[in-house]
């Protein structure tokens, strides 16, 4: 079913963000102060700030509700000890989430409740009104290759820019909220068009594509004997983890304790981990079991295209393309992939 | 679980700027807050006074000379728990850039014929010289790494060196990566723990904390080598700094000479 | 074994990551590097677990480990851990006294598939601290004698003095009915047992009705693959072979990643797994060691 | 009385760097007194050679962790001089307040926790922690005070890193720059109340005239710029630095001795406040007056007077230079001047806490750096050290041998020695 829709005007959207902030705070792309031209979510100061052309930030909406680096609960070193559970209650808005971002959200959602579920991540995106909106690629990106361009999921209010404004796609009344007391047009035929329009020229003009849809990459993935790609990669692979730091569909964590200066109450936190990195799978007594480059390589790809693909139906990429955007030695996503696909077409050898 | 009564606290120096223990007083108020647990009795820099017993030394600076590795060999016979500040005790710092050439150039290059010190030997971090029980890195260190050794001892916590690269606190912290701005960073093979503060800043890491174990030091030379077939970002940062293999060895030289730096290693998949 | 969902008791199923909390009861110092500790849940509840299952142990300030539980969900006033000393919370682990307050999230994992495996004959297998959550299964096994066949136990330490619960160990070989077998790699002259790895007993052990058997094997990684070998050379399939496999946990719930063995999580869909569910993952059972212990 | 005694203070405290005070005595007359500096050599002149300029500038700092920020503009100054770099007005006057941060930091330190236990008769500031405790927080204030200037506009104190050649690496904000403003503002408070604690404090009395050396300036009490000038012999420009200083080897010391005009010279606070009176502000002066501090004046002790009286004339001009950088609005965007490489070379002085400091580079076309030399201030002022030592023992040898060494100890860290840097006056010949 088509969901509700109005038109802002340009003006109108400012409106909707200036309200919203007037009883919570609003995340949103924005500039990098200390870097024109690039972006990051962050807190809107002014609702001029949002920058609604963004093409991406170099990490994804996620940190909005698991934070890179957040305390779990703090503890006393009394008898017994007293635990006090540290997580957020503040609602807010997110605002400016492209597709593919919506698409790891809802990717983190799935892997976060499969029993036993975890009750921080769902009880944040809770507290979350998510507006989404349209964008146009650049080289990196391959959402269309993931059937995430389009994706709408887990947003409550999405934005297309057409010619005198946006249009406004409503999917709950959480985003239908954010629009009381903001002047809004019914749509008209050449704003539906325009979003079409918008749409087609999103798709015409990606470049970059996987050339297998994702059950043939994890079918090609499972029957193995892609070691010599996987070292060839490793050649030059830094295992510095940004591939997997700025990814939307992530979600490995490290926890840690941590005294304060009296040493007698402290704090656990967790933050964000990545497979890539040496001791990523190390136990007691040294023993790793991912020790090889090579090895915590292929895991990254087995992870994203077949371990959880299998397990929960979707692979754990979005096309979102920052994982070669961040790779300082240029290893990018859809080129390994391409060069996997290559191989088996080419009737590899199992090894 | 601490460490009771009040451990007692010495500073020493060997080689260096000082810079680490200056850095450890600008902890201020949190300086007084540690020193609660603890009895400082020898700080040469801050006060008169030493003591010839205490349990836990803190040492900054590289050995350079003979005699110093008979003091670092006492202090580490007398204390129950040695500490390593800053990256001239634990990793030679550029102190060892100097080791290529002998020593009696460098004297006669400095003193002429006179000779002033005899006992020079190629720079080496305490840790090549001594057991360490714990370190903290950096040039200077990183204080949030000192308090949290500080905690570690107290507590009796051992303390791992953070075995991942700068990239990873530059990721958690949001920082733009500064290959985008057109500059060669050494993030991607030098150890973190410092909370990426020279990326925070704009600048590149220069590498002062040290290569992670298995630094991909191949992928480095590659990379930078084939910078223009890379990203367009790389464009900009080919266009300022092409850099030869010789440059790219003397970079990461500047502090990772002990032991002699050497491109081949830091295997490729890691065998 | 049963593939059922993984059941939380409610009091623990905390999620949060916000343990619950414990008393050590009594800490009894086994070898110069193992303790067991008596604990009891602070709400005085039985912990209501099953053998081979596991908890994530959090002493405050130092941090969480995995920890199998020791003893027979028969005995239920209070279970026991074992804990070797590698590292930071295993060491904390070892300074608590009695009267300490612990943190305490699960009993999480799937535990040895007690269920199905009654009625037929076991052969148990244990390589040093591995005889930990064996020792659960073990008394269990013990306590519900009748629903078990034929039950042999072999036991490997490194030398006498690392040999764990001495005092089980005296009432296992005082029960008739079962066949034990310790050993030791280099014994001593105090030692009168068996001396020699554990694939050597297992190589002359008279398994007279193999396919009746199970075989469950928990040891340090290098162990699992010799073990198999002489497994199948007394005819056995690796369906009936189950393994406990250790790997990092940072959540014991599945979300972290530390513990993936290719798609399994050791903690979520293990740690125990019958050998057939392995072959064909890479990463279970060949491991990078060290050096020394090559 | 002393009439025999032959002493060595070994590695002397509360000092930065190791060195040794050795004396001899006989018959009541001195025989012979020497600082002796034991400080193993680092070698940076000879290592800095084939790297290129952005590490060369990048590793200088670490000659000292106390003036880091002083070798970093001494660095900066030179490489950017080989290169024919020049900084935006604004980047200059950044540079200059960073450089007030650095010298506060740096005199706060020595005044506050080295220099005052002396006055309080304790062995070190901890004690003073609880008898003085009202002082020693102030102190800490107004040393984190100046290092939060280098953090604010140099990223941090130690090894500062947002300095590069050209420029910064990082973008200010205004916002952060008027928090500081305020700050300063307030510090001018703890600052007035140092004055009068230093007012308060019995310094010895004793003179012995030399030749003071330092930059000069038209217009600007000279720290980050200036031309080299000497109360004997008038200006020189820095680029002839090395026609005047001469540096020579000394058997009993790592670090080599200067000379000029006369067989020795003082750089340092003293040495600018008597070259420079008239350019601190009038609060400085009036400051120095207070402090018996009238130009020339000949006594060393009054070393950590001056330093006080730099200190308030830095936080005064802090102020300036921020109502200066916001007055015509802060450039937050462009903020490093295009570096084009090319042979040459360069020097660059300045006056770190300490006294002048010259660091030279050579570079070539690719901007490897192909000779460095470095004149440290400790090291320059090593010489007179040891003339002050030798006048000042016949005066004070009527007293206890405690007294005597005491006596010698103050007069030594009132120059506030860095030795650390001072080892580093060599110069290497490139073959
Ligand atoms: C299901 C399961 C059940 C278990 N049951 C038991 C049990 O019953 N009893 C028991 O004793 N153990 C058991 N273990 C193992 C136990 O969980 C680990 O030994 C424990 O987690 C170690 O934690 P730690 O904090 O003490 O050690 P850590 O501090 O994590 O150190 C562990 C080892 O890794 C090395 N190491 C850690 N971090 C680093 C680093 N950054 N750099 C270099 N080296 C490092 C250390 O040297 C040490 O050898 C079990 C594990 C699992 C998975
Ligand atoms: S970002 Fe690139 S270099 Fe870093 S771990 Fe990922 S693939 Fe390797
Ligand atoms: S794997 Fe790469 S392209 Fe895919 S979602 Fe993650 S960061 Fe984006
Ligand atoms: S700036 Fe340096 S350390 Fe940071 S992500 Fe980029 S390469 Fe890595």
């Amino acid at each position: 079913m088509a969901p509700l829709m109005h038109v802002l005007s340009f003006d109108g959207l400012y409106d909707m963000l200036r309200k919203a902030m007037e009883d919570r705070p609003v995340i949103s792309p924005t500039e990098r102060k200390d870097q024109p031209g690039f972006y990051h979510f962050a807190k809107l100061e002014r609702a001029e700030d949002f920058a609604a052309d963004y093409v991406t930030t170099t990490l994804p909406p996620k940190n909005s509700f698991f934070q890179p680096s957040e305390t779990l609960f703090t503890f006393t070193l009394e008898q017994p000890p007293q635990l006090q559970l540290v997580s957020d209650t503040e609602h807010f808005v997110l605002a400016g989430v492209h597709p593919c971002d919506l698409s790891g959200l809802e990717a983190l959602d799935l892997a976060y409740s499969q029993p036993p579920a975890e009750v921080r991540w769902p009880s944040d995106r809770k507290l979350a009104t998510v507006v989404g909106i349209d964008c146009k690629p650049d080289d990196y990106c391959f959402c269309s290759s993931l059937g995430t361009s389009f994706n709408r999921e887990g947003c409550d209010l999405f934005l297309t820019k057409v010619g005198r404004g946006y249009l406004a796609e409503v999917y709950t009344s959480a985003g239908e909220d954010l629009l009381t007391k903001v002047r809004k047009w019914e749509p008209a035929e050449e704003d539906l068009s325009d979003a079409e329009q918008w749409r087609r020229e999103k798709i015409e003009r990606m470049s970059a594509h996987l050339d297998a849809e994702v059950g043939e990459i994890a079918d090609i993935l499972e029957a193995g004997g892609l070691s010599h790609i996987w070292k060839a990669v490793a050649e030059r692979c830094y295992s510095c983890g940004s591939c997997n730091t700025t990814c939307p569909a992530c979600f490995c964590f490290n926890t840690y304790d941590e005294f304060d200066l009296s040493l007698k109450h402290g704090v656990r936190r967790r933050t964000w981990d990545s497979c890539q990195l040496l001791e990523f799978a190390l136990v007691a007594g040294r023993h790793n079991f991912r020790q090889e480059r090579w090895q915590r390589v292929r895991h990254r790809w087995h992870r994203k295209f077949l371990y959880l693909y299998r397990r929960l139906g979707r692979a754990y990429c979005t096309g979102c393309g920052r994982c070669s955007r961040a790779c300082t030695a240029d290893i990018n996503m859809v080129d390994v992939t391409n060069r996997i696909v290559a191989h088996a077409g080419k009737g590899a050898e199992h090894d | 679980m601490t460490i009771s009564p009040k451990p007692k606290v010495a500073f020493f120096d060997f080689a260096c700027c000082e810079g680490c223990q200056l850095t450890v007083l600008q902890l201020d108020e949190t300086l007084l807050e540690l020193l609660d647990h603890v009895d400082v009795v020898t700080w040469r820099e801050v006060m008169t006074g030493e003591s010839e017993s205490y349990d836990i030394a803190f040492c900054e600076g590289s050995i350079t000379r003979e005699r110093d590795v008979e003091r670092i060999k006492h202090i580490r016979e007398t204390a129950g728990i040695l500490v390593t500040l800053g990256s001239c005790a634990g990793i030679g710092c550029h102190n060892a850039v100097r080791n290529i050439w002998p020593s009696e150039e460098l004297l006669e290059d400095v003193y002429g014929s006179r000779t002033v010190v005899s006992d020079i030997i190629p720079a080496r971090p305490i840790t090549a010289v001594v057991p360490v029980d714990y370190q903290v890195l950096g040039c200077p260190i990183s204080l949030f790494e000192f308090v949290t050794v500080f905690k570690h001892i107290l507590t009796g916590k051992k303390y791992y060196l953070p075995n991942q690269p700068v990239c990873v606190e530059c990721k958690l912290n949001d920082y733009l990566c500064v290959y985008e701005k057109g500059m060669i960073c050494l993030g991607p093979v030098t150890r973190c723990g410092c909370n990426a503060i020279c990326t925070s800043l704009g600048d590149a890491c220069h590498g002062c904390r040290g290569l992670i174990d298995n630094a991909n030091l191949n992928a480095m030379v590659k990379v930078l080598e084939d910078m223009p077939k890379l990203h367009p970002i790389m464009d900009r940062v080919a266009r300022n700094h092409r850099l030869t293999r010789e440059q790219i060895r003397r970079k990461l030289a500047v502090y990772n000479s002990w032991p002699e730096l050497k491109l081949e290693e830091g295997a490729a998949h890691g065998e | 074994m049963t593939d059922r969902p993984v059941k939380v008791p409610n009091h623990l199923s905390n999620v949060f990551y916000r343990p619950a909390l414990a008393q050590v009861l009594r800490v009894d110092q086994l070898t110069k590097v193992e303790k067991l500790l008596a604990v009891r849940l602070g709400t005085g509840e039985a912990l209501g677990h099953e053998p081979g299952q596991f908890v994530q142990l959090s002493v405050f300030g130092y941090g969480e480990a995995p920890i199998s539980i020791c003893s027979s969900p028969t005995r239920r006033d209070a279970f026991e851990l074992c804990v070797r000393e590698v590292g930071t919370v295993s060491a904390a682990i070892h300074d608590l006294c009695p009267g300490d307050w612990i943190g305490l999230r699960g009993p999480y994992g799937r535990g040895f598939p007690v269920v199905e495996m009654e009625g037929k004959d076991l052969l148990i297998v244990a390589g040093g601290i591995g005889v930990a959550p064996l020792r659960s299964l073990i008394n269990y096994v013990r306590d519900n004698r009748q629903l078990y066949g034929r039950v042999i136990i072999v036991y490997g330490a490194k030398n006498p003095a690392a040999v764990l619960f001495k005092d089980d160990i005296e009432l296992w070989s005082q029960d008739g009915s079962l066949e034990l077998f310790v050993t030791v790699d280099t014994p001593d002259e105090t030692w009168t047992g068996k001396s020699g790895v554990v694939t050597s007993i297992i190589r002359n052990l008279d398994l007279n009705s193999p396919s009746s058997l199970h075989a469950i094997v928990v040891g340090p990684p290098v162990m699992y693959k010799f073990v198999a070998m002489e497994l199948f050379h007394h005819g056995m399939t690796a369906d009936r072979i189950v393994f406990s496999l250790e790997r990092r946990f940072k959540c014991g719930i599945g979300k972290c990643g530390h513990c993936q063995v290719n798609d399994l999580y050791v903690c979520r869909d293990g740690p125990v797994f019958r050998y057939s569910e392995l072959l064909g993952r890479s990463e279970a059972i060949e491991v990078w060691a060290p050096e020394e212990d090559k | 009385m002393v009439n025999d005694a032959k002493f060595r203070v070994h590695h002397l405290t509360r000092v930065e760097g190791h060195g040794d005070i050795v004396a001899e005595i006989r018959n009541g007359r001195l025989e012979d007194v020497r600082f002796s500096v034991v400080e193993a050599p680092r070698f940076f002149e000879r290592f800095l050679q084939g790297q290129n300029y952005d590490e060369v500038v990048h590793v200088a700092p670490r000659i000292c962790g106390i003036c880091s920020v002083s070798h970093k503009s001494a660095a900066l100054k030179a490489t950017e001089a080989a290169f024919s770099v020049e900084v935006s007005e604004q980047t200059r006057l950044l540079r200059l307040l960073a450089f007030n941060g650095e010298v506060i930091g740096s005199h706060i330190l020595h005044a506050y926790f080295l220099a005052l236990p002396d006055f309080f008769d304790a062995p070190s500031v901890l004690p003073l922690v609880q008898t003085h405790k009202d002082a020693i927080l102030r102190g800490m204030r107004l040393k984190r005070l100046g290092y939060d200037i280098c953090e604010v506009v140099a990223g941090r104190h130690t090894h500062p890193v947002g300095m590069i050649v050209g420029g910064f690496t990082f973008f200010h904000s205004e916002a952060n720059l008027i928090a500081l403003r305020e700050r300063i503002v307030r510090g001018l408070e703890d600052m007035k109340e140092t004055v009068k604690l230093y007012k308060s404090i019995a310094i010895p009395q004793f003179e012995r005239e030399t030749e003071y050396v330092s930059l000069t300036h038209p217009s600007r009490y000279p720290f980050y710029e200036g031309e080299v000038h000497s109360s004997e012999s008038g200006t020189i420009s820095v680029a002839d630095y090395s026609k005047a200083i001469r540096e020579y080897v000394v058997p009993h010391s790592t670090a080599k001795h200067a000379k000029w005009n006369r067989p020795e010279y003082m750089v340092g606070a003293l040495a600018r406040v008597n070259n420079n009176f008239n350019l601190l502000s009038p609060a400085a002066q009036q400051a120095a007056r207070d402090l018996g501090l009238e130009a020339p004046c000949h006594n060393p002790f009054k070393i950590t007077p001056a330093q006080v009286v730099e200190s308030l004339h830095c936080l005064e001009d802090s102020v300036d230079l921020i109502d200066k950088i916001l007055s015509t609005g802060l450039n937050a965007v462009d903020e490093a001047a295009e570096v084009r490489r090319r042979p040459g070379v360069g020097v660059g002085a300045v006056e770190a806490p300490r006294g002048i400091l010259f660091h030279e580079y050579g570079y070539d076309a690719d901007g490897t750096c192909t000779s460095a030399n470095h004149v440290i201030p400790t090291a320059q002022n090593l010489a007179n050290l040891e003339a002050d030592m030798r006048e000042y023992v016949p005066q004070i040898v009527h007293g206890t041998e405690d007294y005597l060494i005491h006596q010698l100890e103050m007069l030594v860290r009132s120059y506030d020695p860095c030795i650390s840097c001072s080892t580093h006056l060599v110069r290497v010949t490139t073959r």
